[in-house]
């Protein structure tokens, strides 16, 4: 199990969080974001448009709106072996 | 001018819009909507104008190419609207509702139903000069695009210097051309249209501030103009977004700001303001600070002129978090230090010391001006120009030339910000649809289509189409090696790789294989959903497909264009975007969209100026329009005043638009009346009123207007020598001014400060109609006038300098140091402190005239309340898009105008007013309103009426039903799907969206690491 | 409507994690209603536990389904087969189903998935409070229609008592006094002369104290 | 002084406010243990000064040794007790028994309170009673006394006589409830009243007055509760800790001003300026000193403040 570690934060006394794990060189993490319609894929689309270049291994899934997000696809995700998942909108 | 002249001639439905800027755009898409064929014609490659040269915009800071790119893209894919680019107008003859313009196409040299957009030939075309767009900090090509989201995005060769045309060689972009669009035989062509009527909205040319070589423009390289700048701030720009000294591309800190850059300057440039300088002179340097925290800007200006909604708001903010420093004295000169190439200025300090401060850069606010061309221009289309070469408008028809059935909107009526611009642009569209409205839908083709294959209970025969885009794709994603892996996937009939899916061609193909294989579905894996999809919808439905059963997997932008160079990754990333939407399609079923009918009938509240000229614009248009007036009659603030500021008689005038409203077939007037109860949605509106009268209707335009501020400072109402400029315009109306007395003003009085920090627009342009009007009868009675800003913006500058030359006196004041008030036996004296003399200064004033400011209405509390409209923390009503819906109000079907959205001036409240008659007029053309496909779903067996949607749905779509159970509205759902997100019974499921489509594409993206 | 909270997902998990084949069962009324045990978390719970069993390389198979309302014979005849495929079920129920269970599949281990809170109503979206304690022998009509028995923490009969400080109860400042609203009310209906009526000694035996209740009408009753 | 009154029971604390006197009556917490010499060493003390001396239940809910042994130990050594009961930990029958088992011993005066919540306490996750309420346990003894017999209606052999006596806050919220309250009481049953401690005079002259105007003052024997501060932490700890307790800041002020050692001592002088201000008021028949943790300040206060030597009664 990860270890923790106390933190203490602006708020609220030592919140212990997870120590992440050093990153194992040749691990490439499936990242897999919700992007609303028309602000992050319509933002998504101009990066290309401007050939700026960001590592491949983020999938992006359109929707609606972000607040279409049900917590049933992250956790599906998260099952199925995905490493990350970002909502952005 | 009445407002609806009967001609004979039989009317045109279709007018023609000369330039395809912003405000062009929004008349185009208003007239388009409603059921007339529009025809813009821009001299440019491609549509935009000055608002796509842009970064962002004030008051919000977002970003301009975000929000006029969608409106670009629907006007290019418009059926009703025709883009003639490279083109200008000859001649037009004819009559109102029927005029015959000749129109001259200059070569394109690329075919544009065969150019993709690809730019491949622009990578490889040789031959180098300034871009033009890019205010020649950058250079571009002899065949190109002005800029990457160019509408329509053809290339287009530049004859003046591409290497074949000028000197026969090279032809390097026809070998490349995998779509061999390239055409030197083109020869452009001429032709003629036939309009009903015609809109001018050719923009404005930038002041080009060469002619000021002390400034040293041109001379010194960091010297550059504020549109320059707004590129250089711009991340599709020359240094993408880093704001960089184009002498040594390092990081500036120190940029000075100087305002009035050829305009308020009569001797050697334009004598009007340009309205908009300010501001954006503010914007860049608050968005300058935020690309890089340790920008110090500073600002040097005459008077600081945020009179718009929410600016005062923005320029305390750029004053106190920004730091931007605001410093009130022209600079007249600009010298380089030769060594650093930075630039020194010369000003006043506030210690009324000379101070020399060198800046690193500085950016020279250009005003705005006609073109060079425009007297020309206003011969071929017969108008009249007023003195300055702007389009010669009247105050009570600001946007109706002198010919009839001539409209014209946005900056060549006279120097305007794009909010105005917008709103002018509904207006006109407003003005076209009241003179047109019989032609409307005449020459408009619905499209025939066959009737929607029914595919209930078949399996899934997906096809799937990879598209190369000529290289695009193929150079990073293995286009073949996917179309061939995804062949034998569960539901696949067909797949094949296409060079252009996006073709005529590849759309004929598409439509033949959907017939030869019985295809059911269709995946096409190319660019983005947001610009094409809409494309292949068409095209499946021709073929008999509902156009729902459509996915566009996004492999270009989000996939070949940001892996340049990853082969290997990018296919695989391809073939799980492609192999997602494959699963997704599999699940999808056809959506059909059913409509809702809409009652051709306004609702108007407030019998202003406002209110009355929005019912006559809609009742000229056919529209029947019910006007509810809380008070015994018509008119509003109106009543109270005389004369405008260019002197046109204001009663006479009210008295026609009553008389006009009263007599108008279309129009009941219900005076003395408030709304009782309304309900309904967009199109269908119940309403009762106080008088007992229940009307239905599909709009309600709210012009609850405004009221005067009552002022407490300044003795006001304790001694009878305190007035407001109100009563002093009408006793020098009456009386004249008293011989030997004197006036004193004061200006802001009530505004700009804690807790109303915001600038009623029309107090400067008051005690400046009166002053004049004083000196006029007078010319040795003393009037001064005490202000924080003069704020007589755009045209109006004229009379603030007639005021001057007539002998008003004007003193600055700050908000600390208010002037001080002692009643005498006559009159009043008033102590201010002198910021030029350094010293307190008082005067006897007979009369002392505080400048008021204008409060919104307090009816428009009830009404905010009664329709759920959202007001600002002023109390003014929020418009749906400060910039881009400026009468719109984010529910559907309710449109604002005049002082209820905030203060503005007579002409201005009029076009806001035919403004919301035009949007109002475009959804009341429909008679049935369509819902959109893609909407979410109600199911009321397994909805326990939990009531969580109810809640948290922006649009309050979900209502309680008659038998106590939830019911879901589809007409006022957008299909955002926050219903569904929330619904614990999963009871709502979103078209094309659902549950059950969303894991399967989770799962297609996760079956190698599963 | 019956109110509950989810348990801590160490606290199920370790109910739970000797077992083989974990059945989660949401029922779709009550706590549904405040997002609590219904269908939807009942799959989000199983999915967790999943998830925490393939962090712990358990064994364990977690499959999630959920019926109507689990106080209901007949709702339970759809999940039938898969409770006895299970050697344990996870009940996101109120209390209430979770017995139920107990007593349909006599050999089938049942674990509550919820803590049930209280009867209580939707203050507003995700605010649930206590309204009601079931004590069989309303008093709303004498208090002006605030309960004193579920909503005062002392159950004073005659209140205010000495700790009530600026409308809230002396044990938390959250907490509305009962009385203080009853006053407020009675004052709002101009009924403040009935305040100095006594009230009569409360007769326990219908609440929970005189023991476990049961309700029967006649004339539907098989 | 007011008129004599008739005397139903033999407490002494009857006696005295029926002839007229000014009753002084104390407070003493019995110890968080079994050791009984904690209640003879403060009863001793308190012996010569105050007429009787409450014993209070399980105050604030911390657990302590009861209420009823506390009493039988003071009896023994002569002084009269008041017996504190809360319905808080006990259920009618518990009630009922324990009255007859102090009446058994003589005990005839008995306090009738709610109790504070447990959550005060050291038991937060106890179960709590409150099968009655404070005025329906007043009703209980006066109809115990009155009727002689039990809730259930049978008849008591050797029925308790018990002076009844409740405890009032002029002080908590909502105020204008207060003094109807106050009449509730009385018409449960109630004979004699402690109010909570008094900092804020000029309010409790209010409800003093809002007593009057109603005649409560002669339906019911009103003693005034004081609590001497023994420093400035002490004040502002009540000021804001204590719900119900109303304690002005120029009280407090006064208090922190102060040097730390002469701190005790001034609190003993806003006591005793207390009572001689309380005097005056018409409706007080007498003072309820609660010197918490302090009870050897008693006999100086009494003194101090003109109220020694106590009246003999028969």
């Amino acid at each position: 199990m990860a270890q923790s570690v106390a933190v203490k934060t602006r708020d609220t006394e030592n919140v212990s969080i997870e120590v992440p794990l050093e990153r194992p060189s040749e691990w490439e993490p499936e990242i897999l974001a919700f992007a609303c319609h028309y602000c992050a894929f319509a933002a998504a689309d101009l990066s290309g448009v401007m050939r700026l270049s960001y590592p491949y291994n983020v999938k992006i899934i359109r929707m609606p709106c972000t607040g279409k997000l049900d917590q049933s696809y992250v956790l599906r995700a998260f099952e199925r072996g995905v490493d990350g998942a970002f909502v952005a909108g | 001018m009445n407002m609806n002249t009967p001609t004979n001639t039989q009317k045109r439905g279709s007018v023609l819009i000369v330039g395809g800027g912003i405000g062009g755009m929004q008349a185009s898409l208003d007239l388009a909507d409603s059921g007339f064929k529009v025809h813009i014609v821009q001299k440019e490659s491609s549509i935009g104008g000055t608002m796509v040269m842009l970064d962002k915009t004030f008051p919000t800071g977002d970003c301009s190419m975000c929000m006029i790119s969608p409106k670009m893209v629907e006007v290019a894919r418009h059926p009703n609207i025709e883009l003639h680019t490279l083109a200008q107008i000859t001649s037009v003859d004819g009559v109102p509702g029927d005029f015959k313009v000749r129109v001259i196409q200059q070569p394109r040299f690329v075919n544009k139903d065969k150019c993709t957009g690809c730019g491949l030939c622009e990578e490889k075309c040789p031959k180098k000069t300034h871009s033009e767009f890019e205010q020649n900090l950058a250079v571009r090509k002899a065949i190109y695009s002005e800029f990457s989201q160019a509408v329509p995005n053809t290339r287009v060769i530049d004859r003046s210097i591409c290497l074949y045309l000028t000197k026969g060689k090279c032809r390097i972009c026809e070998k490349v051309c995998t779509a061999n669009a390239i055409d030197f035989e083109d020869k452009g062509r001429e032709y003629d249209l036939e309009v009903g009527a015609v809109i001018l909205s050719p923009g404005l040319k930038r002041h080009n501030p060469w002619l000021h070589q002390e400034l040293g423009y041109g001379r010194w390289e960091n010297v550059v103009t504020s549109l320059q700048f707004e590129r250089i701030l711009s991340t599709s720009g020359p240094f993408s977004g880093e704001i960089k000294r184009p002498s040594d591309q390092k990081h500036p800190e120190k940029i000075a700001w100087l305002q009035c850059v050829g305009s308020r300057d009569p001797h050697n440039a334009n004598p009007w303001c340009s309205s908009v300088c300010c501001m954006y002179a503010t914007k860049q340097a608050v968005i300058a600070r935020e690309h890089d925290s340790n920008i110090k800007p500073s600002i040097f200006y005459m008077d600081m002129r945020a009179f718009g909604k929410d600016f005062d708001k923005y320029v305390d903010r750029a004053k106190n978090e920004y730091n931007v420093a605001y410093r009130r004295s022209m600079i007249s000169d600009v010298r380089e230090d030769p060594e650093t190439q930075s630039l020194i200025v010369r000003y006043t300090g506030d210690d009324g010391k000379l101070t020399y401060e060198t800046f690193d850069m500085v950016v020279l606010s250009i005003g705005l001006e006609p073109h060079s061309d425009v007297h020309e221009f206003a011969k071929t289309f017969g108008i009249d120009l007023n003195n300055h070469g702007f389009a010669e408008t009247s105050v009570f028809s600001p946007v109706s030339t002198s010919r009839e059935g001539i409209y014209v909107t946005g900056t060549f009526q006279s120097p305007k910000d794009i909010p105005e611009t917008v709103m002018q642009g509904s207006a006109v569209a407003g003005s076209a649809m009241s003179l047109l409205g019989e032609a409307r839908g005449s020459e408009v083709v619905e499209p025939v289509l066959p009737p929607e294959k029914d595919i209930e209970g078949t399996d899934p025969r997906i096809g799937v189409i990879v598209c190369h885009c000529g290289i695009n794709i193929s150079q990073t994603v293995d286009v073949k090696k996917i179309a061939e892996d995804v062949k034998n996937l569960p539901g696949v009939a067909h797949s094949e790789d296409m060079m252009y899916a996006c073709a005529q061609d590849s759309q004929a193909k598409i439509k033949k294989l959907i017939d030869e294989k019985n295809l059911n579905r269709l995946v096409v894996a190319s660019c983005t959903p947001r610009t094409h999809a809409p494309l292949f919808q068409e095209t499946i439905r021709e073929a008999g497909l509902n156009k729902y059963l459509f996915e566009l997997a996004d492999i270009r932008e989000q996939c070949s264009w940001c892996h340049m160079g990853e082969n290997e990754a990018a296919t695989k990333k391809a073939g799980d975007i492609v192999r997602m939407n494959i699963a997704k399609v599999n699940r999808l079923e056809p959506v059909t969209t059913d409509s809702v009918p809409v009652t051709p009938a306004a609702l108007v509240i407030g019998g202003g100026i406002a209110g009355m000229t929005a019912s006559l614009s809609l009742a000229d248009q056919g529209f029947a329009v019910h006007l509810v007036e809380k008070d015994k009659a018509l008119g509003g603030l109106l009543k109270q005043v005389r004369t405008t500021l260019e002197g046109a008689e204001v009663q006479d005038f009210l008295r026609t638009r009553i008389y006009d409203v009263e007599k108008h077939p279309k129009i009941t007037v219900h005076t003395e009346t408030v709304i009782e109860k309304s309900e309904g949605f967009v199109g269908n509106f119940n309403t009762s009123l106080s008088n007992g009268k229940q009307i239905e209707h599909g709009a309600v335009i709210v012009a609850t207007g405004g009221e005067e501020y009552k002022p407490e400072e300044y003795y006001y109402g304790e001694n009878r020598y305190v007035i407001t400029q109100r009563d002093l315009e009408l006793n020098l109306m009456e009386k004249g001014p008293e011989p030997g007395s004197s006036y004193v003003m004061i200006q802001c009085v009530g505004s700009r400060q804690e807790p109303v920090n915001y600038c009623s627009r029309i107090c400067c342009q008051d005690a400046v109609k009166n002053a004049i009007a004083i000196k006029e009868k007078d010319p040795n009675i003393p009037v001064t006038i005490i202000y924080r800003d003069i704020r007589t913006y755009g045209l109006r500058e004229d009379f603030y300098r007639k005021a001057r030359d007539l002998g008003v006196l004007f003193i600055h004041y700050e908000p600390d140091r208010k002037p001080e008030v002692t009643p005498m036996g006559r009159g009043v004296s008033v102590t201010t402190y002198d910021y030029m003399m350094r010293r307190p200064v008082t005067f006897q004033a007979d009369y002392l005239v505080l400048s008021t400011g204008l409060r919104p209405h307090p009816a428009s509390e009830d009404i905010g309340r009664r329709f759920k409209l959202t007001r600002n923390a002023d109390g003014f009503f929020l418009e749906a898009h400060v910039k881009l819906r400026p009468v719109d109000f984010p529910s559907e079907g309710f449109y604002v105008a005049g002082l209820a959205h905030a203060p503005k001036n007579i002409d201005e409240t009029i076009s806001q007013a035919l403004s919301a008659a035009g949007r109002a007029g475009v959804l009341l053309s429909h008679d049935r309103l369509g819902v959109s496909g893609i909407i979410s779903k109600h199911d009321r067996d397994l909805c326990m009426s939990c009531l969580a949607c109810f809640r948290v749905c922006p649009f309050d779509s979900p209502f309680i039903d008659k038998d106590g159970k939830v019911s879901h509205n589809e007409v006022k759902c957008t299909g955002c799907g926050i219903c569904s997100g929330i619904c614990p019974a999963k009871a709502f499921q979103v078209n094309n969206f659902t549950d059950d489509q969303m894991i399967a594409m989770i799962d297609a993206l996760t079956e190698n690491i599963a | 409507m019956i109110v509950g909270k989810q348990k801590p997902l160490d606290e199920i998990w370790s109910m739970i994690k000797s077992h083989k084949n974990v059945l989660v069962l949401g029922c779709n009324t009550c706590v549904a209603v405040c997002h609590e045990g219904g269908n939807k978390e009942a799959e989000i719970l199983s999915s967790l536990l999943r998830m925490r069993a393939s962090q712990e390389e358990s064994g364990i198979a977690v499959t999630n389904s959920g019926v109507e309302r689990q106080c209901e014979h007949e709702f339970f005849d759809s999940v039938k087969d898969a409770i006895e495929a299970a050697d344990a079920v996870l009940s996101t129920a109120c209390g209430i189903g979770v017995q139920f269970i107990a007593e349909k599949f006599p050999t089938t281990v049942v674990y509550p998935g919820l803590n049930t809170t209280f009867l209580g109503a939707v203050e507003k979206i995700g605010v649930m409070k206590e309204k009601c304690q079931a004590c069989g022998n309303c008093v709303l009509g004498e208090t002006a229609g605030i309960c004193p028995v579920a909503r005062c923490a002392k159950r004073v009969l005659n209140g205010p008592c000495g700790g009530s400080t600026k409308g809230s109860c002396e044990i938390n400042k959250e907490v509305d006094c009962a009385w203080q609203l009853i006053v407020n009310r009675l004052n709002a209906l101009g009924q403040m002369d009935r305040y100095e009526t006594l009230a009569p000694i409360k007769d326990w035996s219908t609440d929970r104290a005189g023991g476990p209740r049961k309700q029967i009408r006649e004339e539907i009753q098989e | 002084m007011s008129q004599q009154r008739a005397v139903k029971t033999d407490s002494k604390l009857e006696k005295i406010l029926a002839a007229g006197h000014l009753a002084v009556t104390s407070e003493c917490g019995p110890p968080r243990g079994s050791d009984p010499d904690v209640i003879t060493h403060k009863g001793n003390m308190l012996k010569e000064y105050v007429d009787v001396v409450n014993i209070t239940d399980n105050q604030t809910s911390m657990t302590r040794m009861c209420s009823l042994a506390a009493c039988i130990r003071l009896k023994q050594l002569g002084v009269e007790p008041v017996l504190q009961m809360v319905t808080r930990d006990r259920n009618r029958i518990a009630l009922q028994s324990d009255i007859l088992g102090a009446a058994s011993f003589d005990i005839t005066n008995v306090l009738c309170l709610s109790g504070d919540h447990q959550s005060f306490g050291d038991c937060p996750n106890g179960q709590n009673v409150h099968d009655l309420d404070s005025m329906q346990l007043i009703q209980t003894v006066r109809y115990m006394r009155d009727e002689g017999k039990f809730l259930g209606g049978d008849d008591i052999k050797r029925p308790p006589k018990m002076f009844v006596g409740a405890a009032a806050n002029p002080f908590a919220d909502p105020f204008e409830i207060r003094v109807p309250r106050l009449a509730k009481k009385i018409a449960a049953g109630v004979e004699f009243i402690q109010t909570q401690c008094i900092y804020n005079l000029d309010k409790f002259e209010l409800w003093m007055k809002q007593v009057r105007d109603r005649g409560l003052h002669e339906k019911v024997y009103i003693l005034a509760g004081l609590t001497p501060f023994k420093n400035a932490g002490m004040a502002k700890y009540m000021r804001s800790r204590v719900p119900g307790m109303d304690v002005p800041d120029d009280v407090v002020k006064r208090m922190s001003d102060t040097p730390k050692e002469k701190q005790a001592e001034e609190g003993l002088n806003i006591c005793i300026e207390s009572i001689e201000r309380l005097k005056q008021i018409e409706g007080v028949h007498g003072f309820h000193i609660m010197a918490i943790e302090w009870e050897e300040k008693v006999p100086e206060i009494v003194k101090r403040a003109g109220l020694w030597p106590r009246p003999e009664v028969s």
